[in-house]
């Protein structure tokens, strides 16, 4: 059993409720039961999606990259996409205490989310189903990228810590690793360059859905949905209840190589394709950020030399 | 300020399981004159302390602990032992202990009753096979890290006759190399490449002392073991890690030989033999 | 020079401390320079960044609610000295700050970090009332603050004390409203939104200051290599009134008492350069969504 | 023969002394300073004997600690010399000390360290084999402490006891003697009714002198709780530790020097230097204690005319006899 | 051609050059596999001399290119390409390199012991490396002591043979120039060197055996390696202060 020596609060505290969100509750909960008997419970639901008013469905929130932030790693990045923000530490090619593999590199990869980084509850410090997921998609979406046989013996572990969760946590990570590691010097086959879009329910549907508070049972299964692509989703876009599915995708844009796809949720055929099409643009686009980025960080460094 | 009562107050004595505790009565005197009087006495304990430097000779069979400062090193010859070190030319005590001397070899030392072994080279001691290899045993010899017993440092061993040792065994060898950079090696042969008692101990009963006890057993003015060999018929085999191995004819003379070594740290030698008598008598079958 | 450093690393800083300088270009009292921004971390009721060097850690505060202890509760566990605390400190010194840590389980450094750092910050004078949930303080909040070092090079006991103090001060506590609902159930409590959030009155200020002995010399905000190579460390942090809020010495040397009162003379006039940071950072960096954080 | 063999430790033939006579002992004692102290000593006795089978208890009664209260009250205006104490001790006084050793078969050294209610037992093993070889290092020991509390399980505040623990202990251990080898000392604390730290600390030092481990020179800790009207008490209970505006602990070798010093609340930094001084007299009769204790333990008492009895187990040898022989058969 | 390339940036067709460091082929192609600066190296059997960047390296590592290009005897008249990174942390031992080690432990079978430096790098943290005994040294190999050869703590140069086991890397010292290169005796002095099996102390005067590095070859590779090394070193002061300023 694993015991927690951290610092614990021997009473239990919670989180207050914005009351803004109980009046209106109550003001609906009137409604009701004015119209019907039955009572709704009073539940916390996410609010209904507002459009995006400063960029267009298929516009990026901007993005801010830096390598070589901590001294002590191999290499490391740090990556905002606005409100996400991520950092991410290599070390090695290093000494594995038992070697597994001789002809190549034993790869890992840890993701954690700090206990701040998302809206509501604290985050518990022990490792999360959910971040051992992101680290099994992160591992597998990176891999393929890295030439492990040029390191034999020895492990590369990528380290990616998030700050601050605001949607995009994936694409931020997968975007941080690889620049990680092209700053840590680790050869590669190709950077590895992340993008997601989300499928969400078209606006006037849904808030007509959400006014009466019934009649959508079936609308996920239901094969024509109003529904329209949106890329770079936001936490508020991705886990509100008109959001049908998401799609994750990893590629190496100067091989033209996907390294991963993921798709969650339920998403009619075409909005996938759509959906991958629109985000495969967008790893072209960040990729090129990417480059930009390197280049001048090394062009830096050589005119620090310089003088 | 406190006064030891050593008339009525300290004393010593022994429990059950052979280990011994101590009594400290430390009584307080609230009147101020004799407060005065112990700081001056203090005082006096202090400078005795700074006095005997320079002359090893007062503080001989005087107890002393760490940090103490023993004596200046003026004579060459000196040489000093376990629990002494060197500090410039100041001999400094690092064990609690009492410090002891021996003219003839002109060696310090401090006596103490530790039971963790550090070996020595030319020590002998009793070990315990813990693995096997091709050519060589690990074995434990009760230091930090494990011993080496090479297969072929037993007399007459050659590359197809090597002893039949199986793990668990128990061996009675000498300390060949006692490094601290190294794990110790062992042998099972005397200087004169004889076995001359090392090897292999079969039968009897290993039991665990302080290294105190099995040092005074190898030592000549102890009498214990004659005066148990009068009475029983026995072999004995003490290894300096406090370790000894006493086997006789029968288990019950082996747990009487036992048991008069362990007790007779607490017993001058006149009552060793009555004891023997009684628990021989206690042993015989009715 | 590179090989050098690694095969005798004490030998390597003796050869730069008899010259007064240290490897890094620093004089034996000079320190690194420190930058503190706030605010930065949304999701957070208050939160910080702090570098000393390359040294950084990020700070968030989450404030929680609940019933206050009432007196007798606390008479019941009398040995349990932190039940009083409406603040609880947490450490964490991942693998991406360093590669000698690794994720599994706290290190010991980190704990007792840690454990400092709690027994430091409960003994901050904030009133009572200014944790009050409600007006009655009936209800109130609980601070979590949780430390995460991204860079570690030394000194994080400074890099610590300096973004706990930063992020209480960006701490915005909304108003709180209980609603009794009935008799037998809680009263449920909220947050109003719409009325503006207040911000912590902390009575004091902490100035920390870390020094390490290394051959006999006395070296101010030691960087990762000098820590590991030192034999002893002195970790001071005075209040705005210069008295003592921690003195922790410990190493395998003894220290003279004058080297002691030297560090606290030290700390002592660096404290108004100290207080100046913090307030700086609290009025500045508030408004803007600064992107440039690290 | 070689010389060096003769190191026998032939210990003083014990002194009589049934369980009663002690318990006689001690109500004498009792009577005779029955003044105000009674009644900590007999929970000690109760408690000394519960948890060791066979229990000597080493008694100490009060130390005065003449503190030289004319220096600090040139900065102090309220402190005063007999400002008594909710359990009536005066602000200059630490609780009785008691101490016994070698109570563990198994371990190398041992040693149990009170302080009125606070109680402490220290076993030390070592040198012995690095267990994790990330540890291990060339040129000297490591030293590794594991504080366990009473109660519970281990929380932050015993990781930063232990690394204080370990930094004091480590600053007398000779660790250079004996590279790459590692000693352990383990720390259960009994009971704790404050200065915990100091306790252990003192529990540890007497501990690794019955383990026969190189010393520099010994070490002594004491806690200091520095109250809201700056009073100075030595030596505090948990009730004072909790009530104090501010706690120092110190460790300060037998050559006077600081070898550890934590602090934590607020204190007026002369305050601490007042401390520093009072600590430094505390510790050197702390020292003076040990010494003793461990003298009377290895030398035994020297003057006592000798009455024998022996005090033997023959059952137990023989139990374990046979299972030795069997395992070895 | 002295431009900078990231991680997959396709350079050139696989017709035009030869791939050799920091890249590979891929398709036909020649992509770069680090971030750095592409540098193009002229073919030149005859003598090593002639073997120059066509660029004016700013990289000051030209002395990272493997000698082993010069010594194909292939009719090929394609020049080299290489991608140099700037900054090296992914050194790994290798078999053959020269590497600096720390003996931490010995025992009759060999020496076990902690790789700092590979050639004059210094690695962020250690390999495990052991030398067996019979890879102490060429000659008399069934009568070589380990304890009379290596003590822990001694800082020791020795080449990389072979991957090794699970656990270490195999290294040998059976070279002339590989051996013992600085030893501390029993009272903490560095010992000086007497002849090819033992040391002396200067403060006791005792000698002791040590499996002793023949010094005077090292020491003309050492200055040319000095030069090397002052390059890097600022450069890592360079990385300092740039992340002093973010």
């Amino acid at each position: 059993m694993k015991i927690d020596f951290r610092v614990t609060n021997p009473i239990a505290t919670s989180i207050p409720l914005d009351y803004k969100i109980y009046k209106q509750q109550q003001e609906q909960q009137k409604q009701n039961e004015q119209q019907q008997t039955i009572s709704v419970p009073v539940t916390t639901t996410s609010e209904p999606i507002k459009k995006r008013t400063n960029r267009s469905e298929e516009q990026f929130r901007q993005i801010f990259m830096k390598t070589g932030v901590v001294s002590q790693a191999s290499g490391s990045a740090y990556i905002e996409i606005e409100n996400t923000k991520v950092i991410c530490s290599v070390h090695g090619p290093r000494a594995s205490p038992k070697t597994e593999l001789f002809e190549s590199a034993k790869f890992s990869c840890e993701l954690k989310f700090a206990s701040f980084a998302r809206p509501g509850e604290r985050i518990d410090y022990m490792e999360s189903a959910k971040e051992k997921d992101l680290s099994i998609n992160l591992r597998q979406s990176i891999i393929g990228a890295i030439r492990l046989e040029k390191y034999p013996k020895t492990v590369i572990d990528v380290y990616v810590m998030v700050l601050n969760d605001d949607g995009g946590v994936l694409v931020a990570a997968i975007t941080a690793a690889s620049m990680a590691l092209a700053d840590a010097g680790v050869e590669m086959y190709d950077m590895v360059s992340a993008c997601s879009s989300i499928c969400i329910r078209n606006q006037s549907i849904s808030n007509g859905s959400n006014g009466s508070g019934s009649g959508n049972g079936s609308s996920g299964a239901a094969p024509k949905v109003q529904s329209s692509i949106l890329l770079d989703p936001t936490l508020q876009e991705e886990e509100s209840k008109d959001s049908l599915g998401c799609v994750v995708v990893a590629k190496m844009p100067s091989l033209n190589e996907i390294t991963q796809i993921i798709q969650t949720g339920e998403l009619s055929y075409n909005n996938t394709i759509d959906g991958i099409d629109l985000c495969i643009d967008g790893c072209d686009k960040i990729y090129s950020i990417m480059k930009q980025n390197l280049i001048s960080s090394l062009e830096k460094q050589v005119s620090k030399k310089l003088e | 300020m406190y006064v030891l009562d050593n008339n009525n107050n300290a004393r010593r004595s022994s429990g059950g399981s052979g280990r011994s505790s101590t009594i400290i009565m430390l009584r307080i005197n609230r009147c101020d004159q004799q407060q005065k009087r112990e700081v001056e006495r203090k005082k006096e304990i202090v400078a005795a302390d700074s006095v005997g430097v320079g002359d090893m000779n007062t503080k001989i069979d005087q107890f002393v602990v760490p940090g103490d400062a023993i004596g200046q090193i003026d004579d060459l010859k000196v040489r000093i032992g376990p629990g002494l070190l060197q500090n410039k030319d100041q001999v400094v005590a690092s064990k609690a202990g009492v410090l002891r001397f021996s003219k003839f070899h002109k060696f310090y030392w401090i006596e103490n009753e530790q039971k963790r072994y550090v070996p020595q080279a030319e020590d002998m001691v009793i070990g315990i096979i813990l693995e096997k290899h091709p050519e060589s045993f690990k074995v434990d010899i009760g230091s930090s890290s494990p011993a080496m017993l090479s297969a072929y440092s037993f007399e007459g061993a050659t590359k197809s006759n090597k002893p039949l040792l199986s793990i668990g065994n128990l061996v009675y060898c000498r300390v060949l190399v006692a490094n601290k950079d190294m794990e110790p090696e062992l042998v099972c042969v005397s200087i004169r490449n004889k076995a001359e008692g090392f090897g292999q101990l079969i039968g009897g009963y290993m039991f665990n002392c302080s290294l105190g006890l099995s040092h005074y057993l190898l030592s000549e003015d102890c009498s214990i073991l004659k005066i148990v060999g009068t009475h029983i018929p026995y072999e004995i085999a003490v290894g300096v890690n406090g370790r000894v191995w006493v086997n006789s004819a029968s288990n019950q003379n082996t747990i009487i030989t036992t048991n008069t070594i362990l007790n007779s740290q607490y017993m001058p030698d006149d009552q060793i033999e009555s004891f023997i008598i009684k628990s021989l008598a206690a042993s015989q079958p009715v | 020079m590179e090989a050098f450093q690694k095969v005798h690393p004490l030998e390597f800083y003796k050869k730069f401390l008899e010259r007064s300088v240290r490897p890094d270009g620093r004089g034996l009292d000079c320190f690194r320079k420190i930058n503190i921004s706030t605010g930065s971390i949304m999701t957070t009721d208050g939160s910080s960044f702090v570098k000393i060097g390359n040294t950084s850690v990020i700070a968030g505060v989450k404030a929680e609610v609940a019933l206050t202890p009432t007196q007798s509760d606390n008479s019941i566990s009398s040995n349990n000295n932190n039940n009083n605390n409406k603040m609880f400190v947490n450490v964490e010194m991942g693998p991406i700050c360093s590669n000698i840590f690794s994720s599994s389980k706290p290190s010991e450094k980190a704990m007792s970090l840690c454990s400092q750092l709690n027994s430091l910050v409960n003994r901050l004078e904030i009133n009572d009332k200014e944790l009050y949930f409600d007006d009655q303080g009936k209800y109130s909040w609980y601070l979590y603050i949780d430390l995460y070092c991204l860079d570690y090079n030394g000194n994080l006991m400074d890099a610590c004390v300096l973004a706990i103090m930063s992020a209480l001060k960006n701490v915005k506590l909304p108003k709180g409203i209980v609603v009794e609902s009935s008799a037998s159930e809680a009263p449920q409590l909220f947050k109003d939104t719409e009325q503006p959030m207040r911000s912590l009155n902390i009575g004091t200020y902490l100035i920390p200051q870390t020094f390490v002995l290394l051959n006999d010399y006395l070296l101010t905000d030691p960087s990762l290599e000098e820590e590991k190579l030192s034999s002893g460390t002195i970790s001071i942090t005075f209040n705005d009134r210069f008295e003592i809020c921690t003195l922790l010495y410990t190493g395998i040397t003894s220290i003279s008492e004058k080297i002691l009162e030297q560090c606290l003379e030290k700390t002592k006039k660096r404290s108004t350069e100290i207080i100046n940071l913090i307030d700086n950072c609290c009025t500045t960096i508030n408004n803007s969504n600064n992107n440039n954080n690290i | 023969m070689n010389d060096k063999r003769r190191a026998c430790l032939f210990i003083q033939p014990c002194k009589g002394q049934t369980e009663r006579d002690r318990e006689k002992d001690v109500n004498d004692r009792q009577l005779e300073n029955s003044s105000a102290n009674a009644p900590l000593i007999l929970d000690v006795v109760a408690f000394g004997l519960s948890i060791v089978g066979l229990c000597f208890v080493e008694f100490s009664r009060l130390f005065f600690i003449p503190t030289t209260i004319k220096e600090m009250s040139s900065t102090t205006t309220t402190t005063t010399t007999n400002i008594k104490r909710d359990d009536t001790r005066l602000s200059n006084q630490i609780r009785p000390i008691e101490s016994e050793q070698a109570l563990l078969n198994k371990a190398d050294g041992s040693a149990k360290f009170s302080q009125g209610k606070s109680s402490v037992l220290a076993a030390v093993y070592g040198p012995i084999d690095v267990k994790t070889a990330r540890k291990e290092k060339i040129s000297k020991s490591v030293v590794d402490v594991s504080f366990t509390p009473a109660t519970g399980n281990t929380t932050y505040f015993d990781k930063e006891r232990e690394m204080l623990v370990r930094n004091a202990v480590e600053s007398i251990i000779l660790t250079l003697l004996h590279p790459r080898t590692q000693i352990n000392v383990i720390v259960q604390v009994y009971s704790n009714d404050g200065s915990i730290i100091s306790c252990a600390i003192n529990a540890c030092c007497l501990a690794l002198l019955d383990a026969g481990i190189e010393l520099n020179c010994l070490i002594s800790s004491i806690t200091l709780s520095f109250t809201h009207d700056n009073q100075i008490y030595l030596d505090p209970t948990q009730k004072e530790e909790n009530n104090s505006k501010g706690l120092a602990v110190y460790a300060i070798n037998s050559k006077s020097e600081i070898v550890m010093t934590k602090t934590t609340g607020i204190i007026g930094e002369s305050l601490y230097f007042q401390g520093l001084n009072i600590a430094k007299q505390s510790c050197e009769k702390v020292s003076a204690y040990t010494r003793l204790a461990v003298r009377n333990r290895i030398m035994g008492d020297q003057t006592q005319p000798s009455t024998t009895t022996t005090n033997t187990n023959n059952t137990l040898v023989e139990e374990s006899k046979d299972k030795e022989m069997k395992d070895s058969s | 051609m002295n431009t900078i390339v990231t991680p997959g940036q396709k350079l050139c067709k696989d017709t035009e050059y030869i791939s050799s460091e920091g890249t590979y082929v891929h398709k036909g192609s020649i992509y770069s596999s680090v971030l750095g600066f592409s540098h193009t190296i002229k073919r030149n059997i005859n003598t090593d001399n002639n073997n120059e960047t066509t660029t004016t390296s700013s990289s000051g590592s030209s002395s990272s290119i493997p000698s082993e290009y010069n010594n194909s005897t292939s009719e090929d008249k394609r020049d080299y390409i290489v991608v140099l990174k700037e900054k090296e942390p992914g050194i790994v031992p290798e078999i053959g390199n020269v590497v600096t080690v720390q003996v931490l432990r010995i025992n009759p079978r060999l020496a076990s012991c902690a790789i700092l430096c590979v050639g004059t790098k210094a690695l962020k943290e250690t390999f495990n490396g052991v030398i067996r005994v019979q890879d102490v040294r060429a000659t008399e190999i069934d009568k070589v002591e380990i304890y009379k050869s290596f003590r822990p703590g001694d800082i020791v140069s020795a080449e990389v043979i072979s991957l090794g086991d699970s656990r270490s890397y195999y290294l040998s010292t059976a070279k002339n120039e590989l051996g013992v290169v600085f030893a501390q005796s029993v009272v903490g002095a560095t010992m000086i060197p007497v002849s090819w099996n033992q040391m002396q102390c200067p403060k006791t005067k005792t000698k002791e055996y040590r499996k002793v590095a023949k010094m005077d070859i090292a020491g003309t590779d050492q200055d040319d390696d000095n030069d090397t090394e002052n390059g890097h070193e600022n450069e890592k002061e360079d990385n300092n202060n740039e992340s002093d300023q973010e």
